[in-house]
């Protein structure tokens, strides 16, 4: 079985997507223990296909028997093998803290919210695990789907700006595969490895075909992850939607685009032709500027805590395009470290933030009051997180916002580092900012207390912590971040050293 | 100038799709009308199937059936390509299911604020801001 | 905004005009897209799987694995539709609508009023929307509704040999019943199709597909290899009639999600959510 | 020999495709949406790719013409633009 | 002497013990059970960290490498002469605080005690940490767990006050900290490729003066807790929290570790080479004695006593600066016993200041007209810390400070001399009042009609211990001194 756990990986989900589906109608009952199997059963895989990965370089599977390029693959290689375990970890740590959460506002649709839950979760690991340009699109349009609807179930503007998502989803997509089919005429091939063999040549190299397939590909999926310019539809989206719903879309969604971006970047066009050839390099890492210091700004001027959480989210995006448009080795080594802490810093903050509003009903700044005496759990997993977007070691942000900013001086782009450290001042207001609120404020009145009221802090903030489902996972979240932190050195060595091809310098 | 003309002349269909699309992504941009968006969208989705297809095809040849009975080998250049249908067969799939959604979620919104018109719902929603 | 969108369309369709000038010539059989690939789905069709039809064999074969996550997200559609739209609790109307079978009449009870009795033969219960009363619509429709299904079913078997296949065939069916459901009226339809059919049916039609694969799996060949099939069908290793059979089988999954999914999504669209009146 | 029919189908996609979403009436937008997604599979039927015209026939004249038209039932008809 | 490099956990242990205390802490019951495992903890500290005094005395280093955190770039730690002396001065002095805070926090009814002693416990080691650390990286880690452990300990009275303080304490230390230390840090790592500190620093000759002065104020300024002007605001804004807060850990372990890394930074990273030869410790120089003077001046002005004594506290890390960025051997051997002298001086001063507020409830100086009579031991500890502080004899910032007056000498730039003299006239001229007022008082002058006795035992005894030390030290300058040459032979070889 062993030998087929890359196909396991996507078929154990979707399989299992199929009977939640069908049981929801019959015994609804099984559909929570079923769901947990499999996404269980989806991390296991991905763990034991992470540590085939390192024992013995990648693996390849293919689908029907059908070697590449008449078939499709899967392809499993140093660069997906980790982002399929934080994929299936955030998914799984998720639904444990969101089951309560679930239960309240989809009471009469459990079954399919699973259902759907689970096909978003699939579609996100086949876009990991694919080596096929068009088997991604396919792919991606299921998680974009399923993520739709997961988000137009909220509150207030959800459905409003979840159709919005939609479009803008729909235009980022369809880009996509108008640059598959650009790459489709020029090679008449779709598959990724293939497809790089075409790029060496140099007839290739110089098409202007190839180029605006690039561009396109690229466009569609900046779209798809919220790059600065084209990020209009994220903030609602995320914002209004279910915490249930958000706490798996954010941090998943954008960072799989990333990954994507970096596999398209990197597998397909080759960084000889990216970087070497087309010198896209300098004005995208402008851009990504532009994203982090927009994020950051506006991020400050939001009143709640998850619209400033996406606002974070966009930031966070430049982050990791920058660095991979860097072109050398520290700055894409950052990028793809970035993508594993920030889904997991990501998931953190979004849990908290989803625990709190289960408690106060509200996201909004000025209902935080006093919530360090009420959820002291929540806060300092919430702290841990903030800490790591900050950057602050041994948290795992400062890691990767480290080989970012080496990235950005290497390559002799200060701006780009100058941001960098700007977005961590920015954060650090943005969460102090909260923590103040949290800390000395109590709950009710209007303004702060005064001197000598703090004798009564006993008496008036009872705890009113949130189920333990909800805070069991959200520390091992915390603490995975601190882990994460701890453990770069490996992970930078043993995995994403190698998933970066020789020829960047 | 001419050059480009004569280029089009042999490129047409390629023309033709990007003209659609661009319809399509203009009813998306700029009407205000949900449905109209939607249905924007789906000339937006149609048009790029129009260029795979019109990308497989091969001038006077036959489509991508091969006699049943022939037991020569077959001549592949007297066939239309089939690979791009066959993606395009799951690009109209995904655009009605697209579509599907994106229509559920213009009448949970219909619901919502009794329009579909994003106009006026915006200047509901900031009326209301105003006022709270 | 008119101005703005309507300036980016135009530089937008400037670049890609622009751009697709390098394309091959319309119709040029010699591009690289051409002469790649696709010649050897062409060649090996009949070889690989017995199927004349290399668009079938492609789809349920040889990218087998697309078409699975396309019946998927057919699926997904339904599901989201469903999860978006369904309200279970039953808000009734302000007003329901019957009319009286002899005399044609249409009576408009107020909430709160007296209703005719559930299985009244004088009164039907009608839409309020749009209430179809001609003899002819819905005779002939009754008429049509078989030919389209016998049609469907013919498409979804003949697909290796013909255009068409499980998907066509599938939307045929689908759409054949909700020909009767316009025709007649929506609660008429539910009773003979029920939601939970439809959404049950759907997730089997994808299990059936993604099945094929998981068997073929579980004898030891790669995910969707329908050649590992052959031992089960009584047939020797290699025989191509195995993979024929295999694209068959999905073929019947993809018909059996696709029809099931189309109907589940009429039915939450036409009646937005409530399933108490249609179109 | 396909040319001009080729060409007259694109040209009439092309302005039903702008007619659909100009026209202030969505039930007439649905109806000719219905229409272009028609001559849309006419037009691939001619280039040769009838196992996609037969779908957009199925699917794009058919099935999503219905949804569209239900859901301008329960919603409104009219519109500014 | 020949140094020679022995591996031990042993760094990693001091830095772990109360590290692990913190748990322990959050699980106890009640305050017996709690204070006891804080004392019971920073004794072991002490004794882990003074265990390593032989070796290190013995002329050897201790390394340990707990894992590389990034490849080629570990979490190390290395205890040198240096490291070994502000340990070993922090763990004491943590033992010290320890039983004052006991008495301080029971006295005052305080809320939130459990907090109070996880976070201080968590300060320690951060501060021997950085004392321990072995590459910049491992430094600028602790250096970070410092700022944010001690932030709700500034804040400990949670009201307006706290609040606005608190923010003003963060902007300063972290902004300063992710502004201007982390890009230097990155931009240091990105050009020579390491970030451990060697004995003559690692930078070599790849840089340009202009870059290399960037780099230089940008750490200097950058660590914000050693309070060089004008970052220096926190540190007067930082005394809303309690005393013991204050008197440990901007006495003692805050604000030195400030000092203690612009030190490390100067002789570990540049090297005194590098910045002698391009005279960039000049630079340095002016903008310590600027504060100095500049502090002083405004200490004088002060009228709450903590104030005063943050003030005096921002001239005397001045001094640590001062010293160190003259690079003559005398000099630093000055500023690293500055560290020893004052810390004791000062504790004790902030010791006497929270006894006084203890037990009479008086913050400002104007009030305490007479006070000497009613706590007599109180008064003369603060007499005893207030001669060390200015570095008058019989105490022992005489000694710290002749050999930074040695030094100016020696590095022959007698502009600073003038510096050291004024501003010890200055400390005099704000610190001697007060003590004057506190003892020569006519009866009607004096503000204390009601009754004040002493503070509890508690309190009192470690004021006496620390001005007992201080007087000592003059005498029995040993161990420090001699960690103070070793390391002083180490950086400059002199």
């Amino acid at each position: 079985m062993i030998r087929h756990l890359p196909a396991l990986l996507v078929i154990v989900p979707l399989l299992t997507a199929l009977t939640v589906s069908a049981l929801s109608w019959v015994a609804p009952r099984l559909c929570l223990p079923l769901t947990f199997g499999c996404i269980g059963a989806s991390l296991a895989s991905s763990i034991g296909i992470l540590v085939e990965v390192i024992k013995s370089g990648p693996v390849v599977y293919t689908m029907g028997g059908w070697s590449a390029p008449v078939g499709i693959v899967y392809v499993i290689d140093y660069l997906s093998a980790p982002v399929l375990v934080v994929v299936t970890a955030v998914a799984l740590i998720n639904l444990i803290a969101s089951s309560k959460q679930i239960d309240r506002d989809f009471s009469d649709k459990k079954g399919t919210f699973y259902t759907l839950y689970i096909l978003f979760v699939t579609g996100m690991v086949g876009i990991v695990a694919t080596g096929d340009a068009f088997n991604l699109y396919v792919l991606l349009e299921i998680a974009a789907l399923t993520g739709y609807s997961l988000i137009g179930i909220g509150h207030e503007r959800a459905p409003l700006s979840s159709l919005n998502y939609l479009f803008i989803g729909t235009i980022g997509a369809s880009f996509y595969l108008l640059g598959v089919g650009y790459l489709y005429i020029a090679t008449g091939s779709l598959n990724m490895a293939d497809l790089a063999r075409f790029m060496a040549m140099p007839e290739h190299g110089t098409s202007t075909m190839v180029m605006f397939a690039f561009i396109i590909c690229m466009t569609g999926l900046f779209i798809k992850m919220g790059l600065f310019p084209l990020h209009g539809w994220l903030p609602n989206a995320y914002s209004y939607a279910s915490p249930a719903s958000s706490a798996l879309v954010a941090p998943l969604t954008t960072k799989v685009m990333i990954y994507a971006m970096i596999r398209v970047g990197l597998y397909v066009f080759t960084p000889a032709y990216v970087f070497g050839r087309l010198q896209v390099g300098g004005a995208m890492v402008w851009i990504a500027v532009a994203a982090i210091v927009f994020g950051s700004l506006l991020a400050l001027a939001q009143k709640s805590l998850f619209k400033m959480l996406t606002y974070i989210v966009i930031a966070e995006v430049g982050y990791m395009v920058g660095g991979f448009f860097l072109g050398n080795r520290m700055g894409i080594t950052g990028s793809a470290l970035h993508i594993i802490n920030d889904a997991a810093m990501t998931l953190c903050l979004f849990l908290a933030a989803g625990a709190i509003t289960y408690r106060t009903k509200s996201d909004d700044f000025k209902d935080l009051k006093g919530l360090f005496h009420q959820m002291p759990f929540t806060m300092t997993a919430f702290t841990v997180g903030a800490l790591a977007v900050i950057g602050v070691p041994p948290t795992c942000g400062f890691f990767s916002k480290w080989y970012l900013i080496i990235g950005g001086i290497q390559a002799g782009h200060y701006g780009y580092a100058a941001a960098l450290i700007f977005s961590s001042l920015v954060n650090a207001v943005l969460f102090f900012r909260i923590f103040e609120t949290a800390y000395f404020d109590q709950p009710g009145d209007g303004k702060g207390h005064h001197h000598g009221h703090h004798k009564h802090h006993k008496h008036k903030n009872k705890m009113v912590e949130a189920p333990v489902s909800m805070i069991v996972p959200l520390m091992i979240t915390a603490l995975g971040l601190i882990a994460l932190g701890i453990y770069t050195g490996d992970i930078v060595t043993h995995v994403i050293q190698a998933a970066i091809p020789g020829g960047i310098a | 100038m001419e050059q480009i003309f004569t280029a089009m002349g042999a490129k047409y269909n390629y023309v033709a799709y990007i003209i659609l699309m661009m319809v399509g992504l203009y009813a998306m941009i700029v009407k205000s009308n949900l449905v109209k968006k939607i249905i924007g969208m789906s000339i937006f989705q149609t048009s790029i199937i129009l260029f795979y297809v019109s990308t497989a095809y091969k001038t006077g040849k036959t489509i991508p059936i091969v006699p049943y009975d022939a037991h020569a080998a077959v001549q592949a250049a007297d066939f239309i390509n089939p690979l791009p249908h066959v993606l395009m067969l799951t690009a109209i799939v995904v655009s009605v299911a697209t579509l599907g959604v994106a229509l559920a979620l213009a009448m949970k919104i219909y619901r919502q604020y009794g329009t579909l018109e994003e106009d006026d719902i915006h200047e509901d929603l900031r009326s209301e801001e105003g006022k709270s | 905004m008119k101005i703005t969108g309507l300036l980016t369309v135009i530089i937008c369709g400037a670049l890609l005009t622009y751009y697709a000038m390098d394309f091959p010539d319309f119709g040029d059989g010699r591009s690289p897209a051409n002469t790649y690939l696709s010649p050897h789905f062409l060649e090996n069709t009949m070889h690989d799987a017995h199927v004349p039809n290399s668009v079938t064999t492609i789809l349920a074969d040889y990218r087998g694995y697309d078409t699975m996550y396309e019946t998927t997200v057919v699926l997904t559609a339904g599901l989201a539709c469903f999860f978006l739209l369904r309200r279970k609790e039953s808000t009734s109307p302000p007003a329901r609508f019957f009319r009286h079978v002899p005399t044609g009449l249409t009576l408009r009870i107020e909430e709160g009023g007296k209703l005719p009795a559930e299985n009244s033969k004088v009164f039907t219960r009608i839409d309020s929307l749009w209430a179809p009363d001609s003899l002819i619509i819905r005779n002939t429709c009754r008429l049509i509704i078989a030919f389209v299904q016998l049609f469907a079913l013919y498409v979804v078997a003949h697909g290796h040999y013909s255009p068409g296949g499980g998907f066509q065939g599938g939307v045929l069916l689908g759409s054949s019943i909700i020909l009767f459901s316009i025709s007649n009226d929506l609660r008429r339809t539910l009773k003979r199709f029920r939601e939970k059919t439809a959404a049950v049916l759907g997730a089997i039609g994808v299990l059936i597909y993604s099945g094929t694969g998981f068997v073929c799996l579980l004898m030891g060949a790669h995910f969707l290899n329908y050649e590992a099939l052959s031992p089960l069908l009584g047939l020797k290793t290699g025989d191509p009639m195995a993979r024929s059979h295999g694209i068959f089988s999905v073929e019947i999954g993809v018909a059996f999600a696709v029809m099931s999914v189309m109907i589940w999504i009429y039915y939450n669209l036409s009646s937005a959510g409530k399933h108490d009146e249609g179109l | 020999m396909s040319l001009p029919i080729d060409f007259i189908v694109l040209a009439l996609v092309v302005i039903c495709g702008i007619v659909a979403i100009s026209v202030k009436d969505l039930m007439a937008a649905a109806i000719v949406f219905s229409a272009y997604s028609f001559l849309m599979c006419l037009s691939w039927a001619v280039m040769g790719a009838v196992d996609v015209a037969f779908t957009e026939a199925t699917v794009g004249a058919g099935v999503s013409t219905v949804f569209c038209v239900a859901a301008v039932f329960h919603s409104t008809r009219r519109t500014k633009d | 002497m020949i140094t020679q490099t022995v591996f031990s956990s042993r760094p990693l242990v001091a830095v772990l013990i109360s590290l692990l205390a913190v748990p322990v802490l959050l699980s106890c019951r009640t305050k017996d059970i709690r204070e006891t495992w804080t004392f019971i903890a920073a004794t072991l500290k002490f004794l882990v960290v003074a265990s390593m005094l032989p070796l290190i005395l013995a002329g050897n280093e201790i390394r340990f490498t707990v894992f590389d955190v990034l490849p080629g770039l570990p979490i190390a730690f290395r205890v040198d002469a240096f490291g070994m002396m502000f340990a070993l001065v922090s763990s004491f002095l943590w033992i010290i605080t320890s039983a004052y805070s006991i008495g301080y926090m029971r006295s005052l009814h305080e809320h939130g005690q459990t907090r109070y002693y996880c976070y201080f416990a968590l300060s320690l080691s951060a501060t021997v940490g950085v004392a321990f650390s072995a590459n910049l990286l491992t430094l600028y880690l602790f250096y970070e767990m410092l700022s944010l452990a001690t932030y709700p300990l500034v804040t400990h009275h949670q009201d307006q006050e706290a609040k606005s303080s608190g923010r003003t304490y963060l902007f300063y230390i972290l902004g300063a900290s992710i502004a201007l230390v982390l890009p230097a840090m990155l931009f240091i790592y990105a050009k020579t490729g390491t970030l451990d500190f060697a004995a003559h620093g690692f930078m070599g000759g790849a840089f340009s003066k202009s870059t290399l002065l960037v780099l230089v104020l940008m750490l200097v300024f950058g660590f914000a807790k050693a309070g060089i002007m004008p970052l220096h605001s926190w540190l007067p804004a930082a005394m809303v929290a309690p005393t013991p807060v204050s008197a440990l850990l901007h006495a003692v372990a805050v604000v030195k570790v400030g000092v203690f890394c612009v030190a490390r930074v100067i002789t570990g990273v540049f090297g005194s080479d590098l910045l002698l030869s391009f005279n960039l410790n000049t630079v340095v120089c002016t903008i310590a004695s600027v504060t100095i003077i500049a502090a002083s001046l405004i200490a004088l002005s002060q009228d709450g006593l903590k104030r005063r004594l943050a003030f005096s506290t921002i001239g005397q890390l001045s001094y640590i600066v001062l010293g160190v960025a003259l690079l003559s051997p005398y000099a630093v051997t000055g500023a690293m016993l500055h560290i020893v002298m004052h810390a004791f001086g000062k504790i004790t001063l902030f010791f006497c200041a929270g006894a006084i507020y203890a037990a009479s409830g008086v913050k400002n100086i104007s009030q305490m007209v007479g006070i000497g009579r009613r706590m007599p031991y109180t008064m003369t500890a603060f007499l005893i810390g207030v001669l060390s502080v200015i570095g008058l004899p019989p105490c022992g910032g005489f000694i710290s400070k002749w050999y930074l007056v040695l030094g100016t000498l020696q590095a022959d730039k007698p502009v600073f001399l003038a510096v050291l003299l004024v501003s010890s006239l200055l400390n005099a001229a704000y610190f001697l009042p007060i003590v004057y007022k506190a003892f020569f008082c006519t009866d009607e002058e004096a503000q204390f009609k009601k009754k004040v006795d002493e503070v509890p035992i508690w309190c009192l005894v470690p004021l006496c211990i620390t001005a007992s030390i201080s007087v000592i030290l003059f005498f029995v300058p040993q161990p420090f001194l001699k960690l103070a040459q070793m390391g002083v032979q180490a950086f400059i070889g002199g």
